[in-house]
């Protein structure tokens, strides 16, 4: 392994490494605060390792992995989203009854799968950084298993992704059958000799299924409201964005592989997920009383949009994608960052209703989860509107009309909810949470000046977002 | 010497007085309130005198005065200017407002000295004179649609002056409303007139028309009858006649100026200044024509039988008004004018009588309860009677025969005219002098019904006997061809009026003038016989049912108020009524409706069985195999 | 000296496999058959993969396998150790008892 | 510069306004009033200025920077005759609601104040913005601002008000968003120049199929801001719930940025198209005119009887539009003015009523006159400017506007002026249950306050103003306009070579 493949992974090692590091330090029965320092520590540190691989790029390790800057940004995207994970974790967990320490590895853990989906180049690569995530995250939903709710939302994650799994599995191995390799490459050139197969249509069909769970997609959308509402909320936030950004990414690199794009069939079964999803995810999420859920709903719908700029498979989709996915996960951090700190031991702050008055009594964690919907909706001066450009001048600049006039549709219906949240912070007078706890005054620092810092890029990129762009547009995948 | 330099003085003084009256008024003594409020007319009025005696003395022919005070809008080739002119027809109008106006401002100090809203009454008062001086003296269309309007709010304040009483303010806003049908019209009449003439300036349109307009075409006819249109609506003229007999809910001298001297007759005004369009359509001078006799006979019937003495006035000014719109149709402009004139001053001082006398019995319209008036009221009686002759239109020694007669005689005579038109036109006459003796006998003779208050003073009597000179004496000036056949007024307003055009070989104006004395003279023996010598007869006669019902079919106003009632106000109102939720929302309440229930149809599918959920993946599995291998 | 049963036999075998989990996943209300019919489906494409393998004369398929197995493995584990927690909870393993989360 | 300056006066104003709203109550709005008097200044020297010799170019001011070069969006500000009319009427209306709100917001004022600046904010941007991107921005900015000031300091229903504000507005926006993307995308493809610039799509050649459905695009945004029928469900509850400066800002400014943005951009944009649709929307237009004045005759709430006569006097403006003459389009940009002072007098005495009797039910007062003759007096004046009396700005408006339309359809002008009379039945109905009839309500309420008597004072005075003496405004929107017209000609001409802005 030369000492350049060393380097190029050096993130996924670093990662791998913490993993283990963490496990040293519980062994030591070093405290909470410790562990949780230290793994910040680590993520930066992972986070760190990104800059001096930039200069190598693209780079190709084995036939296993390719490290392009695509790859890169959206490790670098998952890092960050593991490190604000992380920050959130601290205060959420300390009141817990379990012990917290484990927690850590597994983030690691999973960081580490959703890193290794992101720069996959091979079905192997893909299949097992699919699995350290997925196998991670059955522990994190159920971490808290004293409430018989996060078991719930384990086993039903558990069975679910298991099922999807084989579907994925046996996909791949239909696929594979067909084409007689199993890493992309290899598979871009089959495909482009050769004409179409059955047993390679259908493999595929059969991938879709197992992916589409994972990105919670129309019609394998189900679980997700019961596993937002079940799993801790910074492991909701960690689904919400890093496993389903790393899977996302894998996607679009096995896509550009063998540009699927091409295949009329393919086209047309994403066209119907991705318009299922911003439709159904959009009404489901119209009177829901939960926010936990209600994120959830507004998450498949958001996958729905993503899609939009996934179909048309021009040059500048790896560019939208990854802006969207930027623009994404940083706006659903703000939301649970505030939903984090207002969650209590006994019980998570989810109820829609424990949010009245909440501008007058919390003017800033409001404003922050104001900030958030109007991104999440839309609306300009947000992150989330230039998101959704980016999305839109993809789609149209294809001439994917229909799919732009249904996101445009839906995300009116979405409107009203996101708009619903924000009434109920101002209706009423009186606010039915507790104060935030003033116990770990560094910890609450920490993750307020994280969530402005979110806030802060939230506006930015809304309203300034050409440097940004800049870097995107600067990005490909080999 | 040229005197135009001061012409905007005329309508500016009493808009001074509206200003001081509307912002300070309130913290003013009633003397000065009094003081301001008819001094700005009279000083207006001392204006038109010395401005007009200008104006004739030093008058080659068609000389007009004209002032440009600035431009109000210029759009394209569209130009809007602040136009003053002044010429014969509009001099005729401004002595009338001007002088009548100045004469029924010092009536109301007295008449009005009691209220509560003494500036308020003179302040609108003003402004009202003012709107009046602007429409007649604009020399463009535009202008006189802003007098036209400005008089409109006017007798909506007017009418509504005392506005607790919610009786009052329906009427100000029927008046307004029905008179505003009118201007619609009359305005849509002024897109045509720019749209083909391209300007709104009066002179020009009249030097012009005959070249913008084929005569007797379809164009010019229509646009003929929307001018009149707005014109039937200020005066009064069928079918928009129903407002003016509930606006007598205003006080007196606001009937006298507005309902009856000056505003009402805008539309004899616009009529006979836009008379360059009117003569040429054919078609449209005989609707004038029409329209003024059925008016004045319909008015005429329908006074006959009311008891409250203004609304007796009231109806016969619609009638008086029919015979001018008549004489105009017939193209007798200039008997129309004069008959204007002088019914404005017998109207006016029959009016202010009339106010007086309500005053001095407490505020009593009833006719019935009056009586007995003659020896107790002597100055108001003889005035009265002064004004009645001129109404009643006695031969030869009252200013309204020598009016209605010159009409009268036209309305055969002319080309225009026809039998038909003077037949109905003499029994006009009759009927007025009939219902103008039965108001006589009914006031003053019998015994008296209700207790008198204090009589009318010095500031209420003068006027009287000054507008009872002229509408016995005014007449004068304008004689029958046959006998003097002096001309004076026709003459005068000759530069902007042509001469009427006469038919050939008719009978010889004697005739007429026999026929039209005899028609009076019975009239009053009518009036005298049933009320006077047997009044027991009106007792029998109203035993005979047909009758009965023709009464209240007349007294109720030939039922045009009831039919307007069920054929437009109520639908309208009933429209809205049901419409109040806007049923355009229903549309998008069931939008929403709709996500709501698909919301609740799919948070169905959320059972939150592990089995369901699978199931879902598998069909959803199923479907995308399927759509791979249809396709 | 190999016999020459054909991939796509040995693939529509593991179809069959896999059809067979997929009906008891769904028939199955005790979560231990249901994890038990995730694991047919997850070796019957480890099957698969096993068939192709030996279709292209190439060594991955078993690989794969092999991952496959540690993975289910680890599955495997973690769901007993959540159905304990269930069992402990709601003294029953019949799935159709875990539905306190819908809507 | 002085564009931005424009904008950063209320942007910055707002925010000090809700930092001193923590220190004391009384700050913000004096900051507010302080920042809407700066920006009304600013406008007035731009206008003297220019003065009127604005006759030479259309344009006046300038103000260009790079946004986001990668997407060929720039932060363009540019203004004529037209943005320089209603950005003056957008600050004096500010100052107006500043002084409104001076005693009825009591809670919250530092956010109360935000809001209202940023509102302004956005107006302003949207009557600058050249360049679509930024337009669409500010189009947006103008939303929440307004959805906060409704939802928070709304009356009884104004939750649901909120909602159904902005909503429609949202959606409709996004609509005209899908629009210009694919004007953006139509333009670059012929001309390999990918642009949201103002003046460089405005001569894009598009197909007419495509033209027309752009045009809907842009077409039902402004439909739904102006409100055309029926499009204008939504302003009855919004103008009904939101506090007197709302509803004055939303009468008076936001319902002008639709119409802002039919001459703005879709008449110029899609010429062909929208001769096409002239007549239907004309249609439309008289049909808004009837059926908005029907609508407020049977109100009884005073706010949504008011919010349904401007229904009414934007189906005047939409007509005249359309007409594409010059006549009318000077009518239609008197009305913007006019109808912003008059609508907004009336919705500011409605908040006055409201003070006095916490009532907006209209059968609930009556005989006002005698305790209140200054506001009957005014109240009057308003009234008949609504019914379009001539010697008030609303009739030159109405008449140029009819004036206009009868040249270019003149059924539709009569049937329009059937307008007229249902005016003078609504606004006199107004008039006869508040002030005349006998007093419903017993207890004394007293004539206008000095303040409010200032803020009365000025709009009355200049709608008599615009009655009397109109040109000035005539002529400061003259170059726009003819320029639009003589554009519309060539277009008759057929011939797309020719470019409708130097």
């Amino acid at each position: 392994m030369s000492n350049n493949d060393f380097n190029s992974l050096m993130p996924l090692m670093v990662l791998a490494g913490a993993s283990v590091l963490v496990m040293l330090l519980i062994v030591a029965r070093l405290s909470h605060r410790i562990i949780q320092l230290a793994s910040l520590l680590l993520f930066v540190i992972a986070f760190a390792s990104l800059l001096n691989i930039r200069e190598m790029l693209p780079y190709q390790v084995g036939s296993l992995f390719m490290v392009d800057s695509f790859g890169a940004f959206m490790i670098g995207l998952i890092i960050f989203s593991g490190l604000v994970v992380n920050v959130f974790s601290y205060i959420y967990f300390q009141e817990k009854e379990e012990g917290p320490r484990e927690y850590y590895v597994l983030l690691f853990l999973c960081t580490l799968g959703a890193c290794v989906l992101a720069v996959s180049n091979h079905f192997v690569s893909a299949f097992l950084g699919l699995e350290i995530l997925t196998v991670g995250l059955y522990a994190l939903i159920a971490y808290l298993r004293k409430r018989n709710h996060s078991i719930e939302a384990g086993i039903k994650y558990l069975v679910l992704a298991a099922f999807s799994s084989a579907f994925l599995l046996f996909g791949m191995a239909l696929v594979y059958l067909q084409t007689g390799t199993m890493s992309f490459a290899g598979m871009a050139h089959v495909v482009a000799t050769a004409n179409v197969q059955p047993f390679l249509l259908i493999g595929l069909g059969f991938m879709l299924v197992g992916l589409g769970f994972k990105l919670a997609v129309v019609p394998f959308h189900m679980w997700t409201a019961d596993v937002y509402q079940g799993a801790p909320v910074p492991v909701t936030a960690f689904i919400a964005t890093a496993s389903k950004g790393g899977v996302v990414a894998a996607l679009l690199r096995f896509f550009v592989a063998i540009d699927g794009f091409r295949s009329e069939q393919l086209q047309m079964v994403m066209i119907a997920i991705a318009i299922a999803s911003m439709i159904v995810g959009n009404l489901l999420a119209l009177r829901q009383k939960n926010i936990k859920r209600l994120l959830a709903y507004s998450s498949i719908a958001h996958l729905g949009y993503l899609l939009v700029a996934f179909i048309p498979g021009s040059a500048v989709v790896p560019q939208a994608v990854s802006f969207y996915l930027l623009t994404y996960f940083t706006t659903t951090f703000a939301a649970f960052g505030v939903i984090t700190i207002l969650s209590r031991a006994e019980s998570d702050a989810e109820e829609l209703e424990h949010y009245k008055a909440l501008f007058w009594k919390h003017p800033a964690l409001a404003g922050i989860l104001s900030v958030a919907m109007f991104s999440l909706a839309g609306i300009p001066l947000t992150a989330g509107f230039t998101g959704k450009f980016y999305v839109l001048t993809t789609g149209i600049g294809q001439g994917f009309w229909l799919l732009a006039v249904v996101l445009v549709l839906s995300s009116v219906v979405g409107l009203y909810y996101y708009l619903r949240v924000i009434t109920t912070m101002f209706a009423g007078t009186r606010d039915l949470l507790p104060e935030p706890p003033a116990r770990y005054p560094v910890f609450l620092g920490i993750s307020m000046v994280v969530l402005s810092v979110l806030t802060f890029a939230l506006i930015w990129l809304g309203i300034y977002p050409d440097a940004v762009i800049g870097v995107v547009q600067g990005l490909q995948l080999k | 010497m040229l005197m135009d330099k001061y012409l905007w003085l005329i309508p500016a003084l009493p808009l001074g007085g509206f200003f001081i009256l509307a912002l300070i008024g309130k913290n003013m003594s009633r003397t000065w309130v009094a003081t301001v409020g008819a001094g700005s007319i009279c000083l207006s009025a001392l204006v038109t005198f010395v401005v007009g005696g200008a104006f004739l003395s030093g008058m080659p022919e068609n000389t007009v005065y004209t002032q440009t005070l600035w431009t109000w809008f210029e759009v394209g080739e569209f130009s809007a200017k602040i136009t003053l002119s002044l010429d014969v027809l509009s001099l005729v109008f401004v002595f009338v407002i001007t002088f009548i106006g100045a004469l029924i401002h010092i009536y109301s100090t007295a008449f009005m000295e009691a209220d509560r809203d003494y500036a308020r009454f003179f302040a609108s008062m003003n402004l009202f004179v003012f709107s009046m001086l602007v429409l007649v003296l604009a020399d463009n269309l535009l202008l006189m649609y802003l007098g036209w309007e400005g008089v409109g709010l006017c007798s909506y304040l007017l009418i509504g002056f005392w506005y607790e009483q919610p009786t009052n303010g329906n009427a100000a806003r029927k008046a307004f409303t029905v008179t505003r049908i009118g201007d619609a019209a009359m305005a849509i009449g002024l897109f045509m007139v720019f749209q083909q003439a391209g300007t709104l300036v009066v002179s020009d349109i009249g030097a012009n028309a005959s070249v913008i307009w084929q005569p007797n075409s379809a164009t010019v006819t229509i646009t003929a009858l929307l001018l009149l249109a707005g014109g039937l609506g200020k005066s009064a003229q069928l079918p928009l006649q129903t407002w003016l007999p509930d606006a007598m809910a205003g006080p007196s001298p606001v009937s006298a100026l507005i309902h009856a001297a000056t505003m009402v007759t805008a539309g004899v005004y616009l009529v006979a200044r836009m008379h360059t369009i009117f003569a040429l359509s054919e078609t449209a001078r005989l609707v004038v024509a029409i329209i003024g006799a059925a008016t004045l006979l319909l008015a005429g019937l329908t006074a006959l039988t009311q008891y409250d003495i203004k609304r007796v006035l009231a109806y016969s000014t619609i009638s008086q008004i029919g015979y001018m719109f008549l004489a105009l149709g017939v193209g007798a402009w200039t008997a129309a004018v004069f008959h204007f004139m002088i019914h404005a001053f017998f109207k006016a001082l029959l009016f202010l009588a009339a106010g007086a006398i309500i005053e001095s019995l407490h505020h009593e319209h009833n006719m019935f309860k009056m009586g007995g008036l003659k020896d107790k009221m002597p100055v108001v009686f003889w005035t009265f009677l002064a004004g009645a002759i001129s109404l009643a239109a006695v031969p030869l020694i009252s200013a309204g025969f020598y009016s209605k007669d010159q009409i009268l005689w036209y309305s055969w005579s002319a080309d225009g005219g026809s039998p038909v038109l003077w037949a109905v036109a003499l029994a006009g006459a009759l009927i007025t002098a009939t219902y103008t003796t039965r108001m006589m006998i009914l006031t003053f003779w019998g015994e008296s019904h209700t207790h008198i208050g204090h009589l009318p003073g010095k500031r209420m009597t003068v006027p009287l006997v000054v507008l009872a000179v002229f509408s016995v004496f005014a007449g004068f000036i304008e004689l029958p061809h046959n006998f003097g056949h002096f001309t004076l007024f026709s003459d005068f307003l000759h530069p902007v009026l042509p001469e009427t055009a006469m038919q050939e070989n008719i009978p010889s104006e004697w005739l007429f003038q026999l026929l039209a004395a005899l028609a009076t003279l019975g009239g009053i023996f009518l009036g005298y016989y049933y009320y006077y010598q047997q009044p027991a007869r009106i007792a029998s006669l109203r035993q005979n049912g047909l009758l009965v019902r023709l009464y209240r079919f007349w007294f109720s106003g030939w039922a045009f108020d009831a039919l307007y009632d069920r054929m437009l106000v109520r639908p309208f109102v009933f429209i809205a009524r049901i419409n109040k939720s806007d049923i355009t929302d229903k549309l998008y309440t069931g939008i929403s409706g709709m996500t709501g229930e698909m919301y609740k149809l799919l948070s169905r599918t959320q059972s939150g069985s592990l089995r369901w959920y699978i199931m879902g993946l598998v069909v959803g599995a199923i479907l995308i195999l399927g759509i791979q291998i249809m396709l | 000296m190999k016999t020459s049963v054909s991939a796509e036999v040995v693939v529509l075998l593991a179809g069959l496999l896999f059809a067979l989990g997929i009906v008891g996943v769904i028939i199955r209300k005790n979560i231990v058959f249901m994890l038990l019919s995730v694991e047919i489906m997850l070796n019957a494409s480890g099957l698969a993969f096993v068939a192709a393998g030996s279709r292209w004369g190439q060594p991955d398929g078993q690989v794969m396998f092999v991952f496959i197995l540690a993975m289910a493995a680890a599955e495997v584990s973690i769901g007993l150790a959540l159905i304990l927690q269930i069992y402990h909870q709601h003294k029953s393993l019949d799935i159709d008892n875990l539905k306190e989360m819908n809507g | 510069m002085m564009l931005v300056l424009l904008i950063t006066v209320l942007m910055a104003g707002a925010v000090v306004a809700v930092l001193a709203g923590e220190w004391n109550r009384n700050f913000p709005r004096w900051i507010a009033l302080v920042a809407c008097v700066i920006g009304l200044l600013l406008v007035i020297t731009l206008w003297a200025g220019t003065g009127h010799s604005v006759a030479d170019s259309q344009w006046l001011m300038d103000y260009r920077k790079e946004w986001i070069p990668s997407f060929g969006i720039t932060f363009h500000l540019a203004v004529d005759g037209l943005s320089l009319l209603l950005l003056a009427l957008t600050f004096f209306l500010g100052v107006l609601a500043v002084l409104c709100s001076w005693d009825e917001i009591r809670e919250r004022t530092g956010f109360y104040y935000f809001n209202l600046l940023w509102i302004l904010a956005g107006v302003a941007g949207v009557f600058m913005a050249m360049d679509l991107f930024l337009f669409y921005f500010f189009w947006e900015v103008m939303l929440i601002p307004m959805y906060f000031l409704i939802g928070i300091w709304g009356s009884e229903n104004r939750v649901y008000a909120a909602y159904k504000f902005f909503i429609f507005t949202q959606a409709s926006g996004l609509l005209m968003f899908l629009a210009i993307l694919g004007l953006y995308f139509i333009h670059g493809r012929d001309t390999g120049t990918y642009t949201f610039g103002y003046f460089e799509l405005v001569n894009t050649v598009i197909p007419f199929k495509t033209a027309f459905w752009l045009m809907s695009g842009f077409m039902i945004a402004f439909a739904v801001k102006l409100p055309v029928f029926p499009f204008h469900t939504w302003l009855p509850d919004a103008h009904g719930e939101a506090p007197t400066a709302g509803s004055l800002i939303l009468a008076g400014l936001l319902l002008k940025t639709g119409a802002y943005g039919m001459l703005r951009f879709v008449v110029p944009l899609f010429p062909e198209a929208v001769k096409e649709m002239a007549v239907p929307a004309m249609v439309l237009g008289v049909v808004g005119v009837i059926y908005g004045a029907v609508m407020a005759y049977s109100q009884t709430d005073l706010k949504r009887l008011v919010a349904f006569t401007s229904v009414s006097h934007m189906g005047f403006v939409i007509t005249g539009i359309f007409a594409l003459n010059e006549l009318a389009l000077q009518g239609v940009v008197m009305q913007l003015v006019t109808h912003a002072l008059s609508t907004g007098a009336l919705f500011l005495m409605a908040g006055m009523i409201k003070e006095r009797l916490h009532t907006r039910d209209i059968e609930q007062m009556g005989g006002l006159w005698s305790p209140m003759p200054r506001m009957g007096s005014v109240g009057l004046v308003f009234a008949m400017a609504s019914l379009g009396l001539p010697g008030l700005g609303n009739f030159v408006a109405e008449f140029l506007i009819l004036l206009g339309v009868f040249q270019a359809q003149a059924w539709i002008t009569v049937a329009a002026a059937s307008g007229l009379i249902f005016s003078a039945v609504y606004s006199l109905r107004i008039v006869g249950k508040i002030f005349l009839g006998p007093r419903k309500t017993m207890e004394t309420v007293p004539d206008f306050s000095p303040r409010e008597m200032l803020i009365m004072a000025a709009l009355t005075v200049s709608v008599v103003w615009l009655g009397l003496f109109p040109q000035p405004v005539i002529d400061t929107a003259k170059p726009a306009i003819t320029e639009l017209v003589r554009f519309m000609d060539v277009q008759n001409t057929a011939s797309h070579d020719q470019s409708y802005v130097k």
